[in-house]
């Protein structure tokens, strides 16, 4: 047959292309690069949240973050093992990754800096995580749109509790309600920078579309997550921190200030405030734990041995 | 018999267990340990939060579980040093947690089966999970243990640095479960290739409140949001 | 015109400093260098607590050193990241301390023979220490940059390490000190045998109160006592 | 001449000892252990105080805390510069420190457990000191004799600056006051266990007297401390943890109960509660020191033959 007819009919009627499928190598690599992206920010996202573990205000909060940060660095392990499909191993990636030759989502290059950021990543990062991704659960690749389906479920609950820490917050002690404004001021452009550059910037789109891996362009998401915010703000009782925010009747929509897309470019080259503390942190742990995972293999090693 | 202080020594046990576990996060030699570790710390850390409320019930005077948590300074503090001890390599942690749960598990089994229901339901729940965190341990003192010659090396060394301090997990009402405990021990440090250190120091006073220099800086950090804002809400 | 902002970023930049060489109290690699290291962080935290008694005048609101030091959270305090900036190995440690002292010596240089006679008594007095500080790092620069391989591997990924972060001392008012401050430590990095890092990176946030991950951590031990007992005295 | 007998006549003077001069090996040996064990306890001895640098509770007491364990290493070099005159090295001492051929003093494994601990430190363990080392500045050996004149003067503005922060916290909030009464509980048996064994089980001590390095028995000294103390503890207000304590008008001299010498022994022994971690600490600032003194010999070496 023709594979790449073949191929080209399975995306076009919203079918899933399977790892044992024939695709052409440009939608490999471009799935291996977006799943793994997408994999090393799971893993290095447990860093800024990881940070108030060990400060968290109470015991139902704290247990709450530790399955929260667990959560993630399951959905790291899923998407590793989708973009395995794809023929490439973890420990590959996991050295790119360390190496600087993959990303990872540039909002994890931020601090935090106040136990109110837990709430803001929850509400914003995981908020905007959840408008760029439940389009991927129809993803072509069937691999990673199932895996998105467990990870959208899960996001969306952690989305939830967030929320829930800077409600309580805001109709806490005037304290709170500050260190939960002053998170919002800092999270909100950065999680908007999450969407991409606009479109008219944007490298890559095109094909993706498509291929059916992205089905709406980072300024249609971009918009669906300010319109959500803004309804959710007001609840919330704290102040979107864009003075030009305001609805549009005509386009049924908000109008809103753009993020610094120069920032986005400096902190995707490097540049953000804690890129290098990310990597250092994630190849320390990497380095550290070579002597451990050494010793499992020789001792499996040995059982093998023993059993034949 | 079961006594506010005893309750409240199990409760910080798992408490500060699960403090340090938590330190591991993001941190864990492999992604597949970043998550076990997190469940165990998790099952501590909900087997301390059922022990606070049945204490401050106990005690009467209303505490809740994040007063017991936050609002104690050390020398309130009724846990055995143990569980207080810097992490330490991987290997030191495998060997706390496997010396803790261990003492945990027979415990629980023993509460599970008593006389105070309150306390037997919730040691029934958690001696499950001390027998999923025992097996766990013990898997890693094994592989580590009998791994390669670094591995074996510093897993011995770690049980030498942390075996003095299991002496104070058998003080008072438990001191007749270190009988089996030691069974359990030597069955996995035989399978390890590793040697049990000679009983000598045994280092005391968690259960009366004194403590090792380590604990106080690590409520310094576990307290310090909610000490910043007394009376607030979360 | 001093305001009282410039002030307080200075005495916490002295502040922070002193903090952090404080660490390395009894973990020094010679007992001469731990001399020699708690006497900087005595003439940081000297010049810290003159500063705050300044900046407390210059606010009016009767803040007491200590109201400045243990009662603000991070994000009022207005040191530069660098002086925040976890120790690292001693090589990070001496690279850090050239960097600052050679700004504050210039600084103080300045402040010396300004119109604010208050602060030019002080700054006086600091210079001299600055002097100091800076001669004591720059040997120590020198000796690990031109010493064995591995000593000048760590000196210049030290170096390397705290660079970016010496481009906020050169913010505002004191942009004009960085010609000066870099033919100090090119001077020094010629002798040492180092490269001086490209620049680049250059994060920057602290006088603004915007500060690492690092500062949270550090007042909640620096405060943890002085909080516990509120209007208690020492 | 008879060296011999030169040696007797100058310590039956009351005169020094000199570096030049013959001194009888059992002489020279028990001066390098004494003032060796005497420099390590300096050492180690920064320890315990200098944990609580980070959390002093005021800039103030930060200041004198950081000053008073400086000090600290400052009699360390004298002391080791002492015994160098005695012909072993610096390097020889720290070595058998750290793989405990050398004892330094057991009240520094005891832990810092709060802020009083620094008060009660400086008023018993170091008052404690003045009076062991009082004595020891008429000792017979010139080099030992004059560091001790130089190091009483400073530890006897230790104990004041102890006794005040005592005194503030027991005239300050009830908590302080109970932090005050507690770190002298704690510290009370073990600093009279400074003196050593009673004289009936003291070795050493009657060559020791006869060479005038030692002047007063182990209990004269004690009796002195406690003596002391008594008055002291009334104008801080609190109590020593003795219920035995009171005055016997017949000797002059208060009779108080004796430390628990079995678990002095065992501390010596090596299982206070912290001997393993002092070492351990002391240890590592040695080893991850290593490469910095290396590099500092071989620049200087450089700079040597550059000289040539």
């Amino acid at each position: 047959g023709d594979p790449q007819g073949y191929f080209d009919a399975i995306v076009a009627a919203d079918q899933k292309v399977e790892p044992r499928d024939w695709m052409p190598e440009a939608y490999r690599k471009t799935l291996i690069r977006q799943i793994a992206q997408h994999a090393h920010s799971e893993i290095i996202g447990m860093q800024p949240e990881g940070n108030w573990i060990s400060r968290a205000p109470s015991l139902k909060r704290k247990a709450i973050l530790l399955a929260k940060v667990q959560d993630e660095a399951g959905h790291g392990l899923y998407l590793y093992a989708a973009a395995e499909t794809l023929g490439i191993s973890r420990q590959e990636l996991v050295e790119m990754l360390i190496e600087g030759r993959q990303k990872y989502s540039s909002i994890f290059n931020y601090p935090t800096l106040s136990w109110a950021d837990v709430g803001a990543i929850g509400w914003l990062v995981d908020g905007a995580a959840i408008v760029n991704q439940v389009p991927l659960c129809r993803c072509s690749y069937g691999p990673y749109a199932r895996a998105m389906i467990r990870i959208c479920k899960e996001e969306s609950f952690h989305q939830r509790q967030g929320y829930e820490i800077l409600y309580t917050l805001s109709h806490g002690t005037p304290e709170q309600k500050a260190m939960a404004q002053d998170a919002v001021d800092r999270w909100w452009y950065p999680s908007l920078a999450m969407f991409g550059p606009s479109d008219s910037d944007s490298t890559h789109s095109e094909q993706s579309m498509t291929w059916k891996i992205k089905r709406f362009s980072n300024d249609e998401l971009r918009q669906r997550f300010v319109d959500m915010c803004v309804q959710q703000a007001g609840v919330l009782d704290l102040r979107i921190p864009d003075p030009d925010l305001r609805w549009n009747a005509e386009r049924g929509a908000h109008d809103y200030t753009q993020p610094d897309y120069d920032e986005l470019m400096q902190v995707i080259k490097g540049n953000g405030p804690c890129n290098r503390q990310r990597i250092e942190h994630r190849r320390r742990a990497h380095e550290e734990g070579a002597w451990v995972r050494e010793a499992a293999a020789a001792h499996a090693a040995k059982k093998a041995v023993a059993h034949v | 018999m079961i006594r506010f202080g005893d309750v409240l020594g199990l409760a910080d046990d798992a408490l500060i267990a699960a403090q340090r576990l938590g330190e591991w996060c993001s941190r864990a030699p492999e992604m597949e340990e970043d998550i076990a570790l997190a469940n165990i710390a998790l099952d501590q850390l909900g087997a301390a939060r059922l022990l606070f409320a049945y204490a401050g019930e106990l005690e009467g005077h209303g505490r809740s579980e994040d007063d017991f948590a936050f609002l104690r300074g050390d020398r309130e503090f009724r846990n055995v040093q143990l569980v207080e001890l810097a992490n330490g390599d991987f290997a030191v942690t495998m060997a706390k947690l496997l010396f803790l749960s261990a003492y945990q598990r027979l415990l629980y089994d023993r509460l599970a089966g008593g006389t105070d229901e309150r306390l037997a339901a919730i040691a029934a729940k958690a001696r499950k999970e001390s027998a999923y965190h025992v097996d766990h341990s013990s898997r890693w003192v094994v592989r580590l243990g009998d791994g390669t010659d670094e591995s074996h090396r510093r897993m011995q060394s770690g049980v030498d640095a942390v075996w003095p301090y299991t002496h104070e997990l058998f003080e008072g009402s438990s001191a007749d479960l270190r009988e089996p405990w030691l069974a359990e021990i030597d069955k996995v440090f035989a399978e390890a290739t590793l040697t049990r250190p000679a009983d000598g120091w045994a280092p005391t006073g968690g259960r009366r409140g004194l403590h090792t220099e380590a604990l106080s800086r690590l409520l310094a950090e576990m307290q310090v949001l909610h000490r910043a804002h007394p009376g607030a809400t979360w």
